[in-house]
Formats: C-alpha cells, structure tokens, sequence
C-alpha cells in the first residue's frame, strides 16, 4: 500500500475512534512547520484526524506522550514505536486496553541530516525528497539526483529487524521485511571496539564534553518514565547539573543501564541530540548486550516480565566469584 | 602509567547484609588474612546495588567495585540476587565497551559461614586491581 | 513598592563581585520546633559586622560550602545589632546541612537582597500582622522594628497560627509579645491539641474572627502559600484594599539578584522586585502562579 | 555612503591575520558535528562557504554552559575563597549574524539590570562584534517580524555584506570606525559596490517568509495568561527537555551548584531551563509542575514581561528553537494562535 492509501485509511480508522468514543485522543504526524518535518499531532478533536499524514519523515516515536495522556489514547505506531508502548505495557505504565494502536509497518525513515551530509545542502535549500522503492530522488534547484534509499534512511532503520509493528490493533498496510545488506554510517559500535581500552574512553570523554545537558535524549525516550530522574536527586546528588564531561557520562552511562530491555533502537535519542553526539552508538551497544546475554528484545511480548525483574534459575555468571 | 611503588588499591564492597556481610565479619571474626584495600557498605541485598553506585564509585576515586550477594536460590527476599546477576551482567559488559577496565567491576556469592571465601575474593580482587592503573578515569578535570 | 537604591549596598560586595559570599561564624543556635531552627551569626570581618546594614524583610543568600547556597530573609531587627539572625525549616540539601551545624560553624553570606517592608508608607498605620508556621520569621524582624520604634506606628495586631503547639516558631517572642500591653496577639493552632488550651482553627478563618478595622491599616501576610492564597479574600471581605495588603513570598532561588529566572510571578522577581508585595501589584498572577 | 570599504573574499585570511595581532578571533567553527563561535585557528576561512548560522549562538561565548564562579578551601583558620583569574584580552567575534548580536544586546540588559553580573560582563567588555548579514536565511527564521532583518547592523560594530567574490563593509560604531581606519588592504567602495549590496539586502529580506505579528502582544498574552485550554493545546507536543532554551540566543537562566573534589572546592553556575519541572520546584509545592504552564513561563518571559521590564522582546527570530527542537514545537505558531482581545 502506498503511503497515501495508508494515511487515507488512517485518517478514517481515527476518526471512527473518536467519534464512536473508543478513545478521547488520537496522537499521530501532521505537516511540521518546516520543509520535509513532520510533528506530533495530539488531539481530542475528530476534525483534526484530516491533518494526520503517514510519510518517510514520521519520525518521532510517539508513544513517549502516552503515559502523560489521560484518558484512552489511539496512536500511530511503527514498528518501534509499537515495541515501545509494548515496553510500557509491560512496566505497567499504560494499560493495554487504554490503548488503540494503529500500526504502520515502516519501510525505513528518512534522516534529513544524512541527506544534508551527502549533498552539502541544507534541508531547507532542498526542493523535494520522493523515495520510491529501493531509490530516492532528491531534487535541487529543478534537477533530481538519484540514490539508493539506504544512503539516507536513518541508521537504525538500516538494522531494523522488526519494521512491521508485533503488537497492533489495526494494522495500516502490508506487513514489510528488513532492509537488506547494509551498514550504518555513523553508529560505530564495531570500530569502537576494536580500537584500545583507554581510546574508547578517551572517545567518550571527548563526545560528552560537548552536552549541554538539555535532556532532551531522556525525555524524548519512552522507556525513561521515571516520575523523578537519578540526575534531579539532591540528597544523595548523584551527579552535578553543571554540566562537566564526568557527569555527563555518567548521566547517559545509567540511562543507557536503566532503560535496558526497554529500548527498542527507535533512535530518538541521538536524532534530537543538538550537540550531534552519537548516542545511538551507546543505545544499540546495550539492545546488543542484552540480545546477546539474555536473548530478550525489548517490546515483543506485552505479556514477558520486564528484563531486569526477570530472571532465570540458572543464567550466565561467568564474572561472578 | 607507571604505578608507584607500594600502591595500594581502593576498593569498595556493596555486601549484602544476609550472607556476604556476615561472611566479612566471620572473616574478621576468625582471623582470616586479606588485604585491608576494602571499605564496606552494608546493603539490604544485592539487588539493592544501583549500577549508578559503582559508577559514582569510580567517579569517587575508588579503584574497583565489588558487589557480593547470596548465592543463587539463597535470597532473602527470594528474588534480589536474580536481578542482580542480571543487572551486573550487562553494567560489566556496558561499562567495558565505554572504556573502563573490566576489574574494576567485580561481583560474587559469599555467604554467611564463608568467611575463607571472602577473604580468597578480597585477596584475588586487590590482585586483580593492583595490575591494572590506579583510577584516573574521571580525574581529568578539563 | 519602590525599588530601593541597589547602588546603596554596593559596598557590601566582596571583592566587587556580587555573586561571593562574606564569611560568617555561627554563634548559637535555637531549636524553634522539631524541624525548625534559628541561627544567630556574625560576619567574620569585624568591619563588615559594624557597616552591614539591611531592612526588615530583606534577605540574604547563605552558603554551606560544598553543598550549596540558599536564601532565608534576615529574621532580626535592624534595630538590634549585636548578631544576626535567620530561621531555617529542615526540607532539603542545603538546609539539611544547615541543621547538623553546630555553633562555632563558618557559613558563607551575601546580602541583603529585595526590597524590604515599606516603613514608610507603615507609618502612622494599624499594623495587622497575619503569620503562619515558619512565616512568621519575615514578620518578626519588622515587628520589633515596629516596638523598637512604637511611637510612630499605631495599633499592633499580631494573628499567628501553626499546625500543632510544637510547630509554633519563636515561642519566647510571643511570650514577649503577650505581655506587652501595647500588642494585639492572637495565636491559633490547625486542629486542636490536648496540650493546647487557646485558639483552635485555620488562619485565615481566625483572621474572620478576629475581624480587624481596615481603617488606616496594613495587613502584613506571610505563611505557606496555602495560607496566603486564602487570607487575601479574607482580608478584601473586611475592607481591606489591595493597596493595603502587603506579603513577603517565598520562591525557588538560586541568584538572590533577578538573574537566574526562576522566582518571577509574571514580570516581577521574588528576589529583585520583592519578596514584599503589595496585593495589587500580583493579583493578576497570583491565582496562577502563586 | 561614504567610508564604506571593499575586501575581496579570498583575503579574508590576510584580513583576520591582521586583526589577529591585536585579537583574540572568534570565528564560526565546526566542533565534533556542531558548530559555535570559536577560536580562529589562523589559517581556515572555509566558513565562509558552509556558514549559515551556528548551532550554539554566540550567548555561549559570553555565558558559556558551565563556568566556574570562585573556588574555596578549608585551613585552620577557616574557609578562603578564591576568584579565578579572567585572562583580559581584546577580542573580536567575525560573522556574527545580526539576530545573534542583536541577542547579546538584550543579554547585556539583563546582566545589566541592578546588579551587575561581572562574569558576562567582563567577557564582554573588550569585544568587538564584525556582522555578517545573512544573503540564506533559514526557513526557520523570523527576525523581520522582529523589527530586524538580515542586515540588522545595530548591535555591530563593524557589517560585511556578502555581494559576490567580495565583502562590503560598512562601519557602524566608533570603535569599529577606528579598527577600519587601521586595517590594511581594504579598497574604497564605489557607488556600483553600494548598489550591489542594498540589492542583495533587499533580496535577503525578503527570503524570509516566516512571520509572527508582535503588535500588541504583551496585552495579548496578558489577557489569556489564565487560558489554561489554550496553553494546554499549545504545549502539547512539547517534551520539556531544554534543547530551544539552552540554544537560545537570549535565554540566560542558570542554576548554581557547588562541587568539593578532594577537598577542592568550586562553585558552578550552569544553563538552567524553564522547561524543567524541577526549575521552580520548592519543599511544598511547585507552582510550574504542569507543563502547560512552564511553556506559558518561556512565552510569557519573551514576548510579555521581558518587554515590560526592558522595553524589548526577547527574542531576536534567530528560529534555532524551531530548527533544533526535536518534536517541531514551533513558537511562531504559538504566537500566533494566542488568542485576540475580546
């Protein structure tokens, strides 16, 4: 099904909900205000489900509004995204039957910001973006250029294995496959370990010189609900505010711990990063650990105890004494 | 880094108050040999251990952390040391693609009546860190 | 209120720059209620200690070093300078650390900060004074201003409430107030208490009993914000004008000076513009905000 | 006009060379995958093609996001505080664009106001500010809804003009009419030159196409400050995370923290946000625990109490909070959707 078919049919399915009262809200994508974007449509109103769009730039993971909504919540989900309002079922956080979820099975998300890498332009000085299929045309000043699409889809759409969402009540389109055969830019978990200890260190240190601290990495993520975050404690202080590498660090070191078996690689974190650090390159390193160690993927079974309060009897313990 | 000479390393033991801290004592208590290097916080359980402790650990200059708990089966609260084999299993693996030496992250299962054995874990560890640097890895206060 | 002239204090600058502290030794300290303390202190530079001056109201920042800093209003007279005085409530980081210090503890000071009370628009006035818990402690440096000089201030009501008897703040100074027979005092206690034998019920509601005369008065509120939100429609219901209703509020704060942002209420600032206020100047914020 | 120069581009490297004598140079630099204002490294003026605006404005030049306030020890006799040595140097800011150096002018207002703030000021004390007016403008941006434009040369001292292979340079203070007449291999400009750049002026007001209408605005807002439907739409989206505050040219709010690392001392104080919760968090309540109505706080600050306390917006339409922000909370939109006065 093409794009429009589905946001078509999705604007109708929404409407229905709202109108027949099986949800108060619908949160899904409208037009953003800027070129290519696309925002967070949240909204009580079934006049606004006209404005609800499905494009390759849908990509916020919307279900991070969902323990915040009071009241039951119809959303747009892609396969990620889908995981992770699973996720929060799981923790308890939201109710399975508050929620309607409206799965997208997603081809791939273009990121804007490899396409302004491969063209030395800015998204705003860009005439139009068309993916179709395998391919993509990216016009400027009236001339297409042509790519394969895997040179802007966003890392962890590269790697994604789970495209179509695995929990859904309507399900928007034909369910799809991975992409095959491709490597991503800029998440370099490999390289990372190949080189020295003190080198990886050093890496980190230089990348978490630059936070801010704006937090914007945990509240755009799902699985970071916590009511009261580790960093805002002041009896014990964990760690400063101020912004210095150590604390830095170790803010997204224990982020990266505590949403363990919660994060679903959608990617937000290091999307919305204003200082560019390659968060992802920590995110999927943990999703790989916990794979790896307890062959668990976040978000695949509403019904599986969260990872860290599940245990088995007898489990890998090599590095205990 | 050349270590200077008679460089002793900093350790600091989360021991779980049913097993692990008794197991301490007992050493204490029957006069077992280990190195002093340790400084105790006595925990409810080992599931209580916070990955955020040890890294503020670290960040606080210890040289290496030990979390110690029940053996599996033996928890007092049934479940803690499940979810604490778990949670140590993936901070020991994160912390080392990160950048930090693997020993310094230490864990085992004493219980109440081994104080032998935790005198063996004390030793073993202190060895362990003593062959790698002392801990600079936050001290660069750039 | 009328900015005061910051260019007065400017003298009281350590080094120039506004943001250090002066180094000051904690020389007693009086346990008010189990979660309440007052400390009496003194600037360790003895040219400070005769220059510093402050009004009743005014606050300053004051330093555990290593823990962090936190404003408390200066809770003594201007009119009684031997020491220095401020009143701290146990709830947080800074004022935890406060609490485990012992006489003879140095803490660092920068001040005084905001506007201070009016005295002159105050005198010549009736003084109602309405108090809550630790609230009571802004109120209480310009009530001894106010007896120190009584001869320009008319009549002096005092309604003052906590939630128990043991949560009652500066129980010596209402002693000395209930015998000076020149003062109007009330104190009120939530719910009632066995050890308790006066005035039971709200403040706000007291305030209804009481019914003080509006005429040619200044109702002076402080208290949890609680407190405060319900006392001024009290107050408007006997006559009282938003001209005439003064409050010292209390906010978040970090800089003490206007410039770290957080204690606004509309376009004013707790620590700049205030922390005393007439009524009229925030009631178009003060439902929302405060 | 008179006294106005020409340079051409590729000697834009002699020309900071010069003034490097006497300067310290900011530049737009590239740092790790993010771009600021910073030290001009004496040879790349490749900037000059990728520049557009950076992504930490130059706010953080002056009130950077941590910076140490003073240090203290504890000896026998008690505790000692220390000031950090400020290293005074001249120094210049190149390209700065209009919106940005309009941005420092309402920062110095704030740090201005009563009590001086001598960390921002003695940073920007010896500072001068070279504009470079904006022939791109972001989709984002607004600055002429602002009373701006791209070429706002108010608040420089110096304003290039990018007409081609050359800068036009304009002097716009004293200070900068002294360090022009000082500067070597600059040409006069003809009158064909002028012409060039008020076209390219003209053309670059209008790219940007974003407006916001500020008339009347404070009152506007003033009027549905208890709207609470209406800021509750409007702050839907938003994930309180600082991203537009902290990047924002004019935002100064801060935090102050102390830290005691072996028995070292310092005192901090570090970019704070009215978008976190715990901004105004007290003991017993938090009057901006909702959402709604710390989005209200941030409006407000900007477009209604900035202005009744100083005269001015606080805001200079830079559009980094929309470009950057991660769920597109656009505050173009809001302000336009605040409501009319009945």
């Amino acid at each position: 099904m093409k794009n429009n078919e589905i946001q078509q049919r999705l604007r109708q399915e929404a409407k229905t909900l709202l109108e027949q009262g099986q949800v108060e809200y619908i949160v899904g994508y409208e037009t953003g205000s800027l070129k290519f974007t696309t925002t967070p449509l949240l909204t009580k109103n079934k006049d606004d489900t006209d404005r609800l769009i499905v494009n390759p730039f849908i990509v916020n993971n919307l279900s991070v509004y969902l323990t915040e909504i009071k009241g039951k919540v119809g959303i747009v989900a892609k396969g990620c995204d889908s995981r992770s309002v699973v996720s929060l079922i799981q923790d308890n956080k939201i109710a399975r039957e508050d929620i309607v979820i409206m799965g997208i099975p997603c081809p791939g998300l273009i990121d804007l910001k490899k396409v302004e890498l491969l063209l030395s332009k800015d998204r705003d000085e860009l005439g139009n973006i068309t993916r179709d299929e395998d391919r993509v045309v990216i016009t400027i000043d009236g001339k297409g250029r042509d790519f394969p699409i895997t040179e802007v889809l966003f890392d962890n759409c590269l790697e994604c294995q789970i495209p179509t969402p695995q929990e859904y009540d309507i399900l928007l389109g034909e369910p799809t496959t991975p992409i095959s055969g491709n490597v991503s830019k800029r998440t370099n978990i490999k390289e990372l370990e190949a080189t020295p200890r003190e080198e990886r260190w050093n890496f980190w240190k230089e990348e978490f010189s630059r936070c801010i601290r704006c937090y914007a990495c945990r509240n755009v993520c799902p699985a970071c609900f916590c009511q009261r975050c580790f960093v805002e404690e002041s009896e014990p202080q964990w760690i400063l505010p101020t912004p210095k590498w150590q604390d830095n660090l170790i803010f997204q070191v224990i982020r990266n711990i505590h949403v363990a078996g919660r994060c679903t690689d959608c990617g937000e974190c290091e999307r919305v990063c204003p200082m560019n650090i390659p968060l992802r390159s920590l995110t999927r390193k943990m999703y790989e650990i916990v794979d790896e160690l307890f062959q668990y993927k976040a978000g695949m079974d509403k019904n599986a105890l969260p990872l860290l309060t599940a245990y088995e009897p007898t489990e890998a313990e090599d590095f205990i004494r | 880094m050349k270590q200077e000479l008679g460089w002793e390393p900093k350790l600091l033991g989360f021991l779980c108050r049913w097993c692990s801290y008794a197991g301490a004592d007992l050493a204490g208590i029957s006069r077992k040999k280990y190195p002093a290097n340790i400084e105790v916080i006595r925990v409810p359980c080992s599931g209580r251990v916070d990955p955020l402790f040890i890294i503020k650990a670290l960040r606080l200059g210890f040289d290496g952390v030990l979390v110690s708990g029940c053996y599996p089966g033996d928890c007092h609260y049934q479940t803690g040391n499940y979810r604490a084999r778990r949670r140590m299993a993936i901070t020991k693996k994160f912390l080392e693609y990160i950048g930090i030496e693997p020993q310094r992250i230490q864990a085992s299962w004493v219980s109440a009546s081994e104080g032998g054995k935790f005198a063996e874990v004390v030793t073993a560890v202190t060895k362990e860190l003593k062959e790698i640097e002392h801990n600079q890895l936050f001290a660069d206060e750039k | 209120m009328t900015a005061t002239d910051i260019s007065q204090r400017k003298r009281f600058f350590a080094n120039g720059n506004i943001y250090l502290p002066h180094i000051a030794v904690i020389e007693k300290i009086i346990d008010e209620t189990p979660g309440v303390k007052t400390f009496h202190f003194n600037f360790k530079d003895e040219k400070l200690r005769k220059e510093f001056g402050f009004q009743s109201g005014q606050f300053a920042e004051y330093s555990i070093f290593g823990v962090g800093e936190a404003p408390f209003c200066i809770s003594s007279s201007p009119t009684r300078r031997d020491h220095l005085e401020f009143a701290v409530q146990q709830v947080g980081k800074v004022t935890n650390a406060l609490h485990r210090l012992g006489p003879g503890a140095e803490i660092g000071c920068r001040g005084p900060y905001g506007n201070g009370f009016p005295l002159d628009f105050l005198q010549g006035k009736n003084l109602v004074f309405v108090g809550g818990g630790i609230g009571l402690a802004p109120l209480r440096s310009l009530i001894w201003n106010a007896i120190d000089n009584r001869d320009k201030y008319e009549n002096i009501d005092i309604i003052y409430g906590a939630r128990s008897p043991h949560d009652l703040c500066f129980k010596y100074d209402l002693d000395a107030w209930d015998k000076d027979k020149t003062i109007n005092i009330v104190t009120t206690i939530d719910k009632e208490d066995k050890s308790w034998a006066g005035r039971v019920g709200f403040v706000p509601k007291v305030v209804e009993e009481v019914a003080p005369s509006a005429s040619n008065a200044v109702a002076i509120v402080c208290g949890p914000p609680i407190m405060i939100r319900f006392t001024f429609p009290v107050l408007a219901k006997l006559g009282f004008t938003p001209e005439q209703m003064i409050t010292t509020l209390e906010k978040r704060m970090k800089c003490g000076i206007g410039k770290c942002g957080r204690c606004n209420i509309g376009n004013l600032y707790v620590c700049r513009d205030g922390p005393v206020f007439t009524y009229a100047q925030i009631k178009n914020f003060v439902s929302s905000e405060y | 006009m008179s006294g106005s120069k020409i340079i051409n581009k590729k000697d834009i490297g002699k020309l900071l060379s010069q003034w490097n004598e006497e300067f310290v140079i900011l530049v737009p630099s590239k740092e790790g995958d993010t771009t600021k204002m910073a030290k001009w490294d004496g040879k790349d003026t490749g900037f000059i093609d990728w520049y557009r605006n950076t992504v930490q404005a130059s706010k953080t030049n002056f009130f950077p996001p941590m910076e140490e306030m003073f240090s203290f020890q504890k000896d026998k006799e008690g505790y000692h505080i220390g000031l950090a040595s400020s290293d005074k140097h001249k120094q210049l800011i190149f390209a700065i664009r209009p919106c940005d150096a309009n941005a420092l002018a309402i920062l110095d207002v704030a740090f201005k106001d009563g009590y001086e703030d001598p960390y921002y000021l003695s940073r920007r004390k010896d500072t001068l500010l070279i504009g470079l007016g904006c022939i791109n403008p972001y989709d984002s941006c607004f600055c002429t809804s602002l009373g701006s434009s791209p070429f706002d040369s108010t608040n420089v001292d110096i304003m290039f003009t990018d007409i081609g292979e050359e800068f036009f340079i304009e002097e716009v203070t004293e200070a900068g009419k002294e360090l022009v007449a000082k500067t070597e291999g600059l040409r006069e400009a003809s009158k064909v030159d002028e012409a060039k750049a008020s076209k390219v002026k003209e053309a670059s007001y209008n790219k940007v196409t974003r407006k916001i209408d500020t008339r009347d605005i404070d009152k506007k807002l003033l009027a549905c400050f208890e709207n609470k439907d209406y800021w509750e739409k409007v702050s839907a989206k938003c994930i309180s995370c600082g991203i537009c505050t902290f990047l924002c040219p004019t935002c100064y709010c801060f935090d102050i923290n102390d830290e005691l690392v072996r028995k070292q001392g310092t005192r901090f104080r570090s970019w704070d946000s009215c978008a976190f919760p715990i901004y105004t968090e007290m003991p017993v309540e938090n009057p901006r625990l909702e959402k709604w109505r710390r989005v209200r706080q941030k409006v407000c600050h900007k477009f209604e109490f900035f202005p009744m306390n100083f005269g001015v917006v606080a805001c200079t339409g830079c559009g980094r909070c929309i470009r950057l922000c991660g769920v597109n909370w656009d505050i173009t939109q809001a302000i336009e959707s605040v409501p009319a006065i009945i």
